[in-house]
């Protein structure tokens, strides 16, 4: 994972920012026991859902339901596993982050600002007029989005082209793309599934949040996506079948996934939609709808 | 003008009723039914209603399968996935083969609002209108919503219609005349023609409200059609009045101001400003923030009278 | 299948055609030997290929090898499975074949042709200037034709569509469905793979034209499919493994696909693309090129 | 304009040429590389070519992921594939982030033959032409295919290059100056202007000779560039002249001549006639018989000048 200038220090700083240490060329969680990382990362991911409802309720209109089930996914992504600069986010070297599900924005935006591409203050801005945090991520407005992303489909072929790109140029940067499980009825996702195959891209690591919904209710009855793991087998891939809202069993697979090689790995993360808010879980209506005050401090509670 | 509804209410509505009353209509949706506002068919006729979960694509070409057997499909989702997730296979599995597939598209334009720039279809209508064959309905409130949906029942052939997530003002009486084809004068006045579709219309009629202060007297068309465009009707408000402004919520390349020019050139040439999105794509924002943004208001319509006035005048 | 009206009479007319006695409902060789039939059937395909070399060499361009390595599959359906009236084209009962890989127009021509529903003369217009028989199946212009295609990927989905009619109608007709090996590299293919098995499509059986090859070479060089029995699987398909090539065996899989209820059926059939035709089999240039007048006068008499 | 080359083999080879000096440059396609000519620089640089298989919208998109990592990919494959069946990807992965992908289409138009209407595509201009920041070249020949190409390696962005498979002439010396965005006065004259793209400008160029036996004089433009139009040139020309005829392989719908309409319009209303596809879907036919029925040769051109001409003296 490259060279490690710094050591990682928590200094919790203010209610809900993790301060850390970062003052050259990387992030990495490299002195810490395993469990305190768990924990640290843990902790990380309920900042993260906190800013998502907040934001959320600041901005009166969004996703929470599929952004609260990935944020440990993203939490650990952008806290222990990427390689990446948050004072230089166009480095070259730097690993990817792809979010195909554009929807889940809040995510994204959460653990950009907690990682110190832009000040937590911009969250409140969240798909207002003018604002850097676009309803879906604008990859030209907002530097840490590698990809505009909204219409569902899409991400796995971008992130294959990103993947493609460090083969030719023998770099070592790896690329993580999140799907939603409804997403994976678009085609084009089978599509980019056998070119990643076929191309052997070992660099992909891809996430299903398989949260066993979508808009119009439980993707078993919308349009059955089962069986899903070995749909991703038949298609060529390395596959691993985590919880996905259990921390340590997603930094573990994704350490499986590196070690697998001529094979892309599309880790299926089983979630819960809505995760960390009780009236939002498992529940289809909390898809796309923005919780009110009331639910804001509700869920702000209980994410304590 | 007091009232407002989205027109993809108006579109749920009818649908149920068309549904009632005629067996072979079917709905396909994907995984949008509760925004489109095919959920209600959904709830009243399950067997003939089927989510296609997010693949606009089949969608469409299980339409035209379905077309071939007889049903009458009607699809809906976005307008930016409808038309452009789609095109190939609107194109090759429905224009080309010219079968009755009705497209009901939701959410079309700015007005989809906080969601951005991804979501803000401001292309369907130059996408649409290059298909031969097509027929393309953009209905400027609830109730010429529910008669071009009944319209597009009575055509044997492709059909799109686009239509809108923000409630806007109901302008038509309910026992209003909808001719497919044929555009509708709602103000006659002789110094400039305002030809606007879809919300914009509504906005066109504060705009002539405005400019008759000044005693500038603008006729107003609502082309609720846009293919096939009522050419005579245009063309005559263009000769009638010398100058014209159109106005809608689209890209101003490919949408209603492309089919005035080609029409006006080839018939009348006058003095043309188009109002709508001026080539850059959408953002988040409230409706109303995007739409002024945008410089789609009555203001704006009115500014651009009155620059289109001064090259008349420089013309005589 | 329907009432049966009238026997199988073989009576050899001309060169390439078999007459047949049809004065109803349908065609079907009822008091024939299975053994009988099946020579019957190896005889109409040869005579389909017959017709499929003439027609490319007149036309001058065109697509053979598509053509040929379907001919003992879409013999199969014109004079013995499905249950249609040639006099009758638009006959609301009658089973559908969608020719999903539409560059294999000529195929469908001449079964067409050969079944009635056009004289074979016709056959010489292919690909000129106001034919019927357009360079791509065109619905509008020639009955018989259940779907224009062109655009590959799109057959599966169309023919979902024909067998949701027949289900909401309570229809018997079933839906046949021909899709190319390079053609399932299009997404709209697993849209529609996943739709089918979701809404139980057991009116639906499809032949995947199992050939090994597609414009640019083979499939597995090109964009690789494999392993394409498990992915139909996984998108909840009965799976059926034959040689496309074999009369018998094609005439058998169909059967045991319509005993099948609640699933679609994947048949695939392993076949040679430029069957019959030596210098043409299993070489890639023979896509889309027509033979010249020699090549023609070769591939007949090996065709005899 | 003895010499034939199709705008296609001229992609093939300087995109081999691009490739030598450019190592960033990389090529895709969807399982017709042996059409599209990109076949030699697959050959060549195989470690930088990526055949897709018959998948147009994952080659769009993952085009757009190699963009963003500083790889400048050019995508081919039939027109009508290339825009249609990845319409959604290169409007929101291409278009919307601004990524540097070229999107080379041959195949464009009637003159595709005998594969017929399914395969020809009359609407990728209109496609693309509604997508804020797109550039968009249809080059007339192979020299000013090989300089489109080359430009498109300089812009920093989208770019749909539109080619053609039959063989068409020569019209330009290899010396000559090719400048995106500005239109190419080929004739100067002061009667008419004939505003072409494609292969209909060798056309023109033909019906500017048959016109001058009768003494007509018209200026002949060659619009490579379709996006951005090049407004100030044509504007100029319709000044001069008072009225136009555009000449287009296209739906009259969408492409060349409503950019030209809408131009015209806004700036200087003369009579227009659109020579194009009007508004159907293409057949099998050899090339010239195709050309021959859609209205697409010279003769079409001199009498859509005549028929302006007599509108602009009309209007004098
Ligand atoms: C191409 C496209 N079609 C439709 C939509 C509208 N849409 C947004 S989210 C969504 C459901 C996605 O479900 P899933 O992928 O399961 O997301 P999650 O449950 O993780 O939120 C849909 C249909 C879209 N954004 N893009
Ligand atoms: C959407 C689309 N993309 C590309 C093409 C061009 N094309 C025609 S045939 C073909 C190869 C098809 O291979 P396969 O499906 O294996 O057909 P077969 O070998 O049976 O001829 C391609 C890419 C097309 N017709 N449609
Ligand atoms: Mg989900
Ligand atoms: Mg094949």
């Amino acid at each position: 994972m490259g060279k490690v200038l710094s050591p990682y220090k928590a200094k919790p700083k203010h209610e809900i920012s993790v301060n850390y240490f970062n003052e050259g060329d990387e992030f990495i969680l490299l002195f810490m026991e395993k469990a305190e990382k768990v924990k640290f990362l843990k902790e990380k991911a309920k900042v993260i859902r906190r800013h998502i409802v907040k934001m959320l309720g600041e901005a009166g209109s969004g996703h929470p339901g599929g952004s609260l089930s990935a944020a440990d996914i993203v939490a650990v992504l952008y806290f222990d596993v990427m390689n990446i600069r948050p004072d230089d986010p166009h480095w070259p070297e730097r690993d990817r982050f792809v979010l195909s599900k554009g929807h889940a924005a809040p995510v994204l935006y959460a653990a950009l600002a907690e990682r110190g591409y832009f000040d937590v203050s911009e969250l409140s801005t969240l798909r207002k007029f003018k604002s850097r945090l676009q309803g879906h991520p604008d990859m030209k407005k907002l530097p840490g989005v590698e990809m505009s992303t909204g219409s569902l489909g899409q991400g796995l072929s971008v992130a294959n082209g990103m993947a493609l790109a460090a083969k030719i140029d023998n770099k070592k940067f790896r690329v993580y793309v999140l799907i939603g499980d409804g997403e994976i009825q678009e085609g084009q996702i089978w599509e980019a599934a056998m070119a990643a195959a076929h191309y052997k891209l070992d660099n992909v690591t891809a996430f299903l949040d398989y949260n066993g919904l979508q808009i119009d209710g439980c993707t078993k009855d919308v349009m059955c996506i089962e069986p899903v793991a070995d749909k991703w087998i038949a298609f060529g891939w390395n596959v691993i079948e985590i919880d996905g809202n259990d921390i340590e069993q997603v930094l573990n697979a994704i350490e499986d996934a590196k070690k697998v090689s001529g094979k892309p790995t599309m880790i299926i993360a089983k979630t819960i939609k809505g995760k960390g808010v009780s009236y939002m879980e498992n529940n289809p209506d909390w898809h796309g709808k923005a919780p009110k005050a009331e639910e804001v401090e509700k869920a702000l509670e209980e994410l304590l | 003008m007091d009232k407002k509804i989205a027109t993809r209410e108006a579109y749920g509505k009818v649908l149920v009723e068309i549904g009632e009353t005629n067996k072979d209509v079917v709905v396909l949706d994907a995984d949008l039914s509760k925004s489109t506002k095919t959920y209600e068919f959904s709830c009243k006729f399950p067997e003939r209603f089927f989510n296609m979960g997010v693949a606009e694509a089949n969608m469409i070409a299980t339409a035209a399968g379905l077309a071939t057997a007889g049903k009458v499909p009607f699809c809906s989702t976005f307008a930016v996935f409808a038309t452009g997730r789609a095109f190939d296979q609107i194109r090759n599995s429905v224009a080309y083969p010219k079968l009755n597939v009705k497209i009901a598209a939701t959410h079309a334009g700015v007005t989809v609002g906080e969601d951005g720039g991804s979501h803000q279809s401001i292309e369907d209508i130059a996408l649409i209108r290059a298909l031969p064959g097509f027929t393309v309905f953009v209905p400027a409130d609830a109730i010429e919503t529910r008669e071009a949906i009944k319209a597009a029942l009575e055509i044997n052939g492709p059909v799109y219609i686009r239509l809108g997530k923000l409630a806007v003002p109901v302008i038509h009486d309910s026992d209003f005349k909808f001719v497919p084809g044929k555009a509708l004068e709602l103000r006659d006045g002789s110094d400039v023609a305002i030809i606007a579709t879809g919300l914009m219309v509504s906005l066109a009629l504060e705009a002539a409200d405005i400019l008759l202060k000044d005693n500038i007297k603008a006729t107003v068309l609502d082309v609720h059609t846009i293919k096939p465009l009522d050419v005579e009707t245009i063309v005559s408000v263009a000769i009638k009045t010398g100058a014209v402004v159109t106005a809608e919520e689209h890209n101003v390349i490919g949408g209603l101001g492309s089919a005035v020019a080609e029409a006006l050139c080839e018939h009348n040439p006058v003095p043309l400003k188009r109002i709508g999105i001026q080539d850059v794509f959408g953002e988040s924002g409230k409706p109303v923030e995007l739409l002024k943004h945008f410089g789609l208001t009555a203001e704006d319509i009115v500014n651009a009278v009155y620059e289109v006035l001064k090259k008349k005048s420089k013309n005589m």
